[in-house]
């Protein structure tokens, strides 16, 4: 049994595909249902700080792809191989829905309403997908490829009249 | 002459207190290596107030600020200015130490009134700096009332003009020494900023007060200035025969202040009354004993 | 700089002392008020024409909207205008402000600043320099002067048209309309 | 009208009520006040007459005397108008409440037992009616269960040991005077030795110092003050604690005389200086607690335990201006005491018994009157001038200095700034501020409590304005004691025991106000916004949330914590579970069962035998 964190990751979870982004970096590409257990387990192995979690619009492939970025805390119990690992997994672009990481990662939180409320993703499971900065209510998630900013723009700005006196002139 | 008195000394205090306000933005403007508004930039800044129309909060609120305001006049009433002592035979220095609370309880109620938890959280402040400041500073006055054996502050100035000045006899050395550490929070300068804190509780009590209800609160702020400097000149400084070296003694006891403001960060309140509460209460509290024990 | 002209002052001291004591409301609204401490402050001293800072809209005569206006932001800015006491004036800062800037197709910023709230001054360019805000508060002096920086005096006129675009984009504000329809000026 | 006569009316009057209430409560209420406004009435007619009559001979082969004077004229006109005012208050605060005939009773015996107290010409009326008082206080203060029957129990306990000791000082005057009459008495006592006079002083000071919360038997007075029901709290407050000051003043310079309490103790320290620390002490520790104290009754309780303190050093102090201002003090503080828990209470009448500072505010928006009044009972509080505690302060401070004691009038000077701080705690965190939405439907408080606090209030400013009227009554008991008179004119007192002059305060605070209004109107006028309109940095104000009240004084509450335990207090509390455990043992022993009894009369006979046996001492 290898006893790189790639050859322990395969040898447990069978549906997932590693890869070296630089000796620094690790991928890992995984099936929606196997993020949790995978999560779980990189966290165990001392990668215990969620960096961030993002997302991308494959608009092509329709499918939209969840990104978490882990890390390790520097000087921490565990001698950890990669500085950072990225962890990707794949939706569906019409229906998409994930389990949530707060279990896991508490600090998901906000950037899952985040991604809910600028790219549409549903976090099962999340206590509060309300918007996070957004005022309005937009029909096409914004971040989203098929939103013509453009086109919003001129609906909902352009239609702002000036304020102009009766007798002048406008 | 009387008479005359009571209508010249507000506006005299009036004018010295714009000049020492003007002046404290150009002196701190110097240290910055700015150049600074000119002297009477706090006199333009009042005329726009007054031209401003503001918001009112109620009735209570337009009170508590006349009533602030009322206050600092009549403290300025009872204190002497260069050779003039008004209303000699009305109750003395206890008499201005009680008038002294009529302005902040003033400006409590306009600032409670505005319904804003800035202003109250500046008012609760404001109590907490002023008891602070008050220990001290009661030991100190009532060292020179015992030293001079008289509550009234005219017969003080009188006895320090014939002999040396308070600060220059021996026990009231000391109550001097703590009057100095405890100027700037009884005039409200930097390091005990904590009441009007602009960053932090936007200007505390100041917070609603707008327009004509600011001007008033610059007068009155104006004013706090005079009668902190002035009351420390007649105590402790032996007052001036005419009101140009009374003038000029005050410049000095604000150069002094200005210096600790410019130099200082503000305190947080807990820090202020432990700073008061420490030294400057201990020295006040020896000159005290000592006055005591010597002049018995 | 008619600062030490007495006879003005004599002839019409409420506009002198409106020209020569703007204290600005120390509101940063967006990515130009970086500008600002510069302004305030030892290099440029913005102090020597009685330009001051303050801490609540209650004390001030004059608003800085400095840089791009988000949505959210907007609806602190027509709060903050409206708490101040009048006369007062108010000074888009930056290009974005005047038509959107480099922001002019995203979803989430204000695009005519002067259509929600009366400007009376501009100052272009992605973040003027603190010379800029000189230049502009002298031609507030002029305005000022020619009682042409009547902004406020607009927004009472035509309150109705402002609230009117302020609903539209904020959709229900939480305070009632300041005047009632009509106001006279 | 005589005495016995006034006394009948106000002792007949509280049974009567009694018996009323069965037949119907608004003949009850009507009666009640009928007979408060006739004893007030009545004292007032007694006005500069001295005259003594006894009104039961033979009582224990004692003749029982009632007598009038300036001093007792003075208490038993504030008694009975304050009784009178609370009567009045009391008809609104106690409609809905059940066993109010019972509360009209007792609150009408007080007043009796009080008028009692104050009129008795001899030590062992002042007795009787001293226990009269004691006993239906702790009824009445125990009125609403619970909490307050803790309280109750806690104030009878003390008020017990101070009777007893009373009462061994009343058999002690009595074995060597032979008589009980006080002039008598005071012939005796102040021509006795000085270990006498002391005695004689320890035995009564502990009952009117337990009466006037003076510090060490302070411990009763907050819980009693803030579980009575408020008209009542108003009385217990305002008079009932003034009995002790009547009874000290009684003692020191009636009893022991003048000079006999003045010569007492060593030369450097005479006992009266001591009395006047103990005072000062009583100032300052309870000035700093109601600072903390978010239970608006309770506040007020500690401040009156603090101006409780400020009249005793008045009284102590020993000269004529020191007299005068504790006299005066303690007029000055039964008037805006009273006017303040009447202000509570008409404030948790309101709100349904909520008297939970951090919980309210903005109250002036829908009880205007109610905040004026209490406004100025605050600055009567305070002693901002103009009003009578101003005056009041004002000679306390003048003799403390000039008599040389710069650190007592050091203590008193910080209390008064304690003073404002915990007084404004209490006007800002009822009445200023946002409203909250619970309450937006407020009613102001009824006619029928406006009326009392209206009439307090105008009595603070007018004595505040004109201090000649009370001065002069006071002037009349200080000649009395033998001091020095103090010249009181209708506007102050004169120059040389003091200056005061309230013409040039006035006249200065009203030109420094007339220019300030001057100065206000020189601007524009303001628009007037109700409490949604506040700056809260560009948002709207959230409802409900937008109050800063909870823990007012956060920075002096993290400062002074550590030294504001009451250790008085928990000194008595210590003591109290000492006994219960001695009890406890004791009923391990007394265990109720005959047979143990019998078992202990066998033992102890066989230890009998035995002594007998081995030693035989007969």
């Amino acid at each position: 049994m290898s006893a790189t964190l790639a050859g322990r990751l395969e040898a447990v979870f069978k549906d997932i595909r590693t890869g070296a982004d630089g000796d620094a970096r690790l991928t890992v590409a995984a099936t929606p249902e196997s993020v949790l257990p995978v999560l779980v387990f990189l966290k165990d192995s001392g990668y215990g700080y969620l960096q961030l979690v993002s997302c991308v619009d494959w608009i092509e492939r329709g499918e939209m792809e969840v990104v978490y970025v882990l890390s390790a805390y520097p000087g921490g119990p565990v001698e950890t191989e990669f500085e950072s690992i990225v962890l990707k997994t794949r939706v569906p672009r019409d229906t998409p829905s994930l389990d949530t990481a707060i279990d896991v990662f508490p600090v998901a939180e906000p950037y899952e309403r985040e991604i809910h409320e600028l790219f549409g993703v549903h976090f099962e499971g999340h206590p509060r997908l309300v918007p996070l900065f957004l005022e309005r209510e937009y029909e096409i998630p914004p971040f989203r490829k098929d939103f013509d900013t453009r086109e919003y723009v001129e609906d909902v700005f352009g239609a702002v009249p000036p304020v102009v006196e009766e007798s002048q002139e406008p | 002459m009387k008479i005359l008195w009571f209508v010249i000394s507000p506006l005299a205090a009036l004018v010295v207190g714009i000049i020492f306000l003007g002046l404290s933005r150009r002196f701190m403007a110097r240290i910055q290596w700015r150049y600074g508004p000119p002297l009477y930039q706090p006199l333009i800044d009042i005329m726009r107030y007054f031209t401003q129309k503001s918001v009112s909060h109620g009735a209570i609120f337009d009170l508590g600020v006349v009533l602030s305001l009322a206050g600092s006049l009549v403290v300025v009433l009872f204190l002497p200015f260069g050779g003039i002592c008004p209303l000699r035979g009305s109750g003395g220095l206890l008499v201005i130490l009680y008038m002294m609370l009529l302005a902040p309880l003033g400006m409590a109620l306009a600032g409670g009134e505005a319904a804003n938890p800035n202003s109250s959280i500046g008012i609760s402040r404001k109590f907490a700096l002023a008891l602070g400041y008050e220990v001290p500073l009661l030991l100190i006055v009532l060292a020179v009332m015992t030293r001079y054996d008289s509550i009234s502050i005219c017969e003080i100035v009188a006895a320090q003009r014939a002999g040396l000045p308070g600060i220059a006899t021996f026990p009231l050395v000391l109550s001097g020494f703590a009057y100095l550490l405890i100027m700037p929070a009884v005039l409200g300068l930097r390091p005990f900023e904590v009441v009007q804190a602009p960053q932090e509780i936007s200007s505390g009590p100041l917070a609603e007060l707008g327009g004509r209800y600011l001007a008033l609160a610059q007068i009155q702020h104006a004013l706090a200035m005079f009668i902190g400097i002035s009351l420390f000149v007649n105590l402790m400084w032996g007052g001036a025969s005419n009101p140009f070296v009374f003038f000029l003694k005050m410049l000095v006891v604000l150069a002094f202040g200005l210096t600790v403001n410019a130099a200082f960060p503000r305190l947080r309140i807990e820090q202020a009354l432990r700073y008061l509460w420490r030294w400057p209460t201990l020295i006040a509290f020896v000159g005290l004993v000592l006055v005591v024990v010597i002049g018995r | 700089m008619d600062r030490n002209q007495l006879v003005k002052w004599l002839e019409a001291p409420a506009k002198m002392s409106h020209k020569y004591s703007l204290h600005a409301v120390y509101f940063c609204t967006g990515c130009g008020i970086i500008e600002v401490p510069p302004v305030i402050t030892a290099r440029w001293d913005a102090e020597r024409f009685g330009v001051l800072p303050t801490a609540t809209p209650r004390h001030a005569n004059l608003f800085l909207i400095t840089g791009y206006v988000s949505v959210k932001t907007l609806r602190a800015i027509i709060r903050t205008y409206e708490q101040m006491p009048e006369p007062k004036y108010s000074v888009g800062f930056g290009s974005c402000p005047i038509n959107g800037g480099m922001y002019w197709d995203s979803y989430n910023t204000i695009k005519h600043l002067d259509r929600y709230l009366p400007i009376d001054g501009w100052i272009a360019g992605c973040m003027p320099r603190p010379e800029a805000i000189f230049v502009a508060v002298t031609h507030l002096w002029t305005l000022i002067e020619k009682d042409m920086a009547d902004g406020y005096k607009r927004y009472r006129r035509d309150y109705a048209q402002y609230r009117a675009n302020q609903e539209r984009v904020l959709g229900e504000l939480e305070w009632p309309p300041l005047f009632a329809a009509g106001e006279d000026v | 009208m005589s005495l016995e006569v006034l006394l009948a009316i106000a002792l007949g009057g509280s049974l009567v009520t009694y018996l009323l209430s069965g037949v119907n409560a608004r003949l009850r209420d009507g009666f009640a006040v009928l007979v408060s406004l006739a004893v007030a009435a009545g004292v007032a007619s007694l006005y500069g007459r001295s005259d003594s009559t006894a009104f039961q001979t033979g009582f224990l082969g004692m003749r029982l005397v009632l007598r009038t004077g300036p001093l007792p004229w003075l208490f038993a006109m504030t008694v009975s108008s304050i009784g009178c005012l609370s009567v009045i208050f009391s008809l609104a605060y106690m409609r809905g409440r059940e066993r109010t005939g019972f509360y009209y009773a007792m609150l009408l015996l007080i007043d009796a037992a009080m008028l009692g107290v104050v009129l008795s010409g001899d030590l062992l009326s002042l007795f009787i009616f001293w226990e009269v008082m004691s006993w239906s206080t702790f009824l009445l203060i125990s009125y609403n269960g619970g909490p307050a029957l803790a309280a109750g129990m806690k104030y009878f306990v003390m008020s017990i040991t101070g009777s007893l000791a009373m009462l061994v000082g009343v058999v002690l005057v009595y074995a060597t005077a032979g008589t009980l009459a006080l002039p008598g008495v005071a012939a005796a006592v102040s021509t006795a030795s000085s270990g006498f006079r002391l005695a004689v002083l320890l035995l009564f000071g502990v009952a009117f110092a337990v009466k006037n919360a003076v510090w060490p038997f302070h411990a009763w007075l907050p819980p009693a003050h803030s579980e009575a029901p408020s008209p009542f709290s108003a009385v217990l407050s305002g008079v009932l604690i003034k009995m002790g000051v009547y009874g000290f003043l009684l003692l020191m310079y009636v009893v022991v005389g003048m000079r006999g309490f003045l010569s007492l103790g060593w030369r450097l320290l005479p006992f009266h200086m001591i009395l006047s620390i103990i005072g000062a002490v009583t100032i300052i520790v309870p000035t700093f607690i109601a600072l903390l104290q978010t239970d608006a009754k309770r506040l007020l309780a500690w401040s009156t335990v603090a101006q409780a303190g400020y009249i005793f050093l008045g009284i102590s102090f020993g000269t004529s201006l020191g007299v005068a201002g504790g006299t005066l003090h303690f007029l000055s503080h039964a008037v805006f005491k009273a006017l303040l828990f009447m202000v509570a209470g008409a404030v948790e009448y309101r709100t349904g018994g909520v008297r939970d500072l951090n919980s309210l505010g903005g109250f002036i928006k829908k009880m205007p009157v109610t905040f004026v009044v209490a406004l100025i009972g605050v600055s009567g509080l305070i002693g901002v001038p103009l009003t009578n505690g101003f005056v009041s302060k004002w000679l306390i401070y003048k003799t403390l200095i000039l008599e040389g004691s710069p650190f007592l009038a050091f203590v008193a000077l910080i209390g008064t700034w304690g003073t404002v701080l915990y007084s404004y705690k209490f006007l800002h965190n009822i009445f200023l501020g946002q409203l909250p939405r619970q309450y937006e439907d407020l009613e102001p408080a009824p006619a029928s409590m406006r009326l009392p606090m209206t009439i307090l209030a105008a009595v603070v400013l007018l004595f505040g304005v004109v201090p000649g009227i009370p001065l002069r009554a006071i002037d009349a008991i200080g000649s009395s004691f033998g001091f020095v008179g103090l010249h009181a004119a209708s506007w102050g007192v004169a120059a040389e025991s003091g200056a005061i002059n309230m013409v040039n305060i006035f006249t200065a605070v009203v030109v420094g106000l007339v220019i300030a209004w001057l100065i206000f109107r020189a601007g524009a006028r303001g628009v007037r916004v109700d409490q949604a309109d506040s700056y809260a940095a560009g948002a709207a104000v959230p409802p409900d949330k937008y109050q800063y009240s909870v823990d007012f004084y956060g920075p002096l509450r993290r400062m002074m914590a550590p030294w504001l335990v009451d250790r008085a207090d928990a000194f008595f509390m210590g003591l109290a579970a000492r006994v219960g455990e001695l009890s406890d043992g004791v009923r391990r022993v007394y265990t109720g069962f005959v047979g143990n009894y019998v078992m202990y009369v066998v033992l102890f006979l066989a230890a009998l035998i035995l002594v007998q046996i081995v030693w035989s001492p007969w």
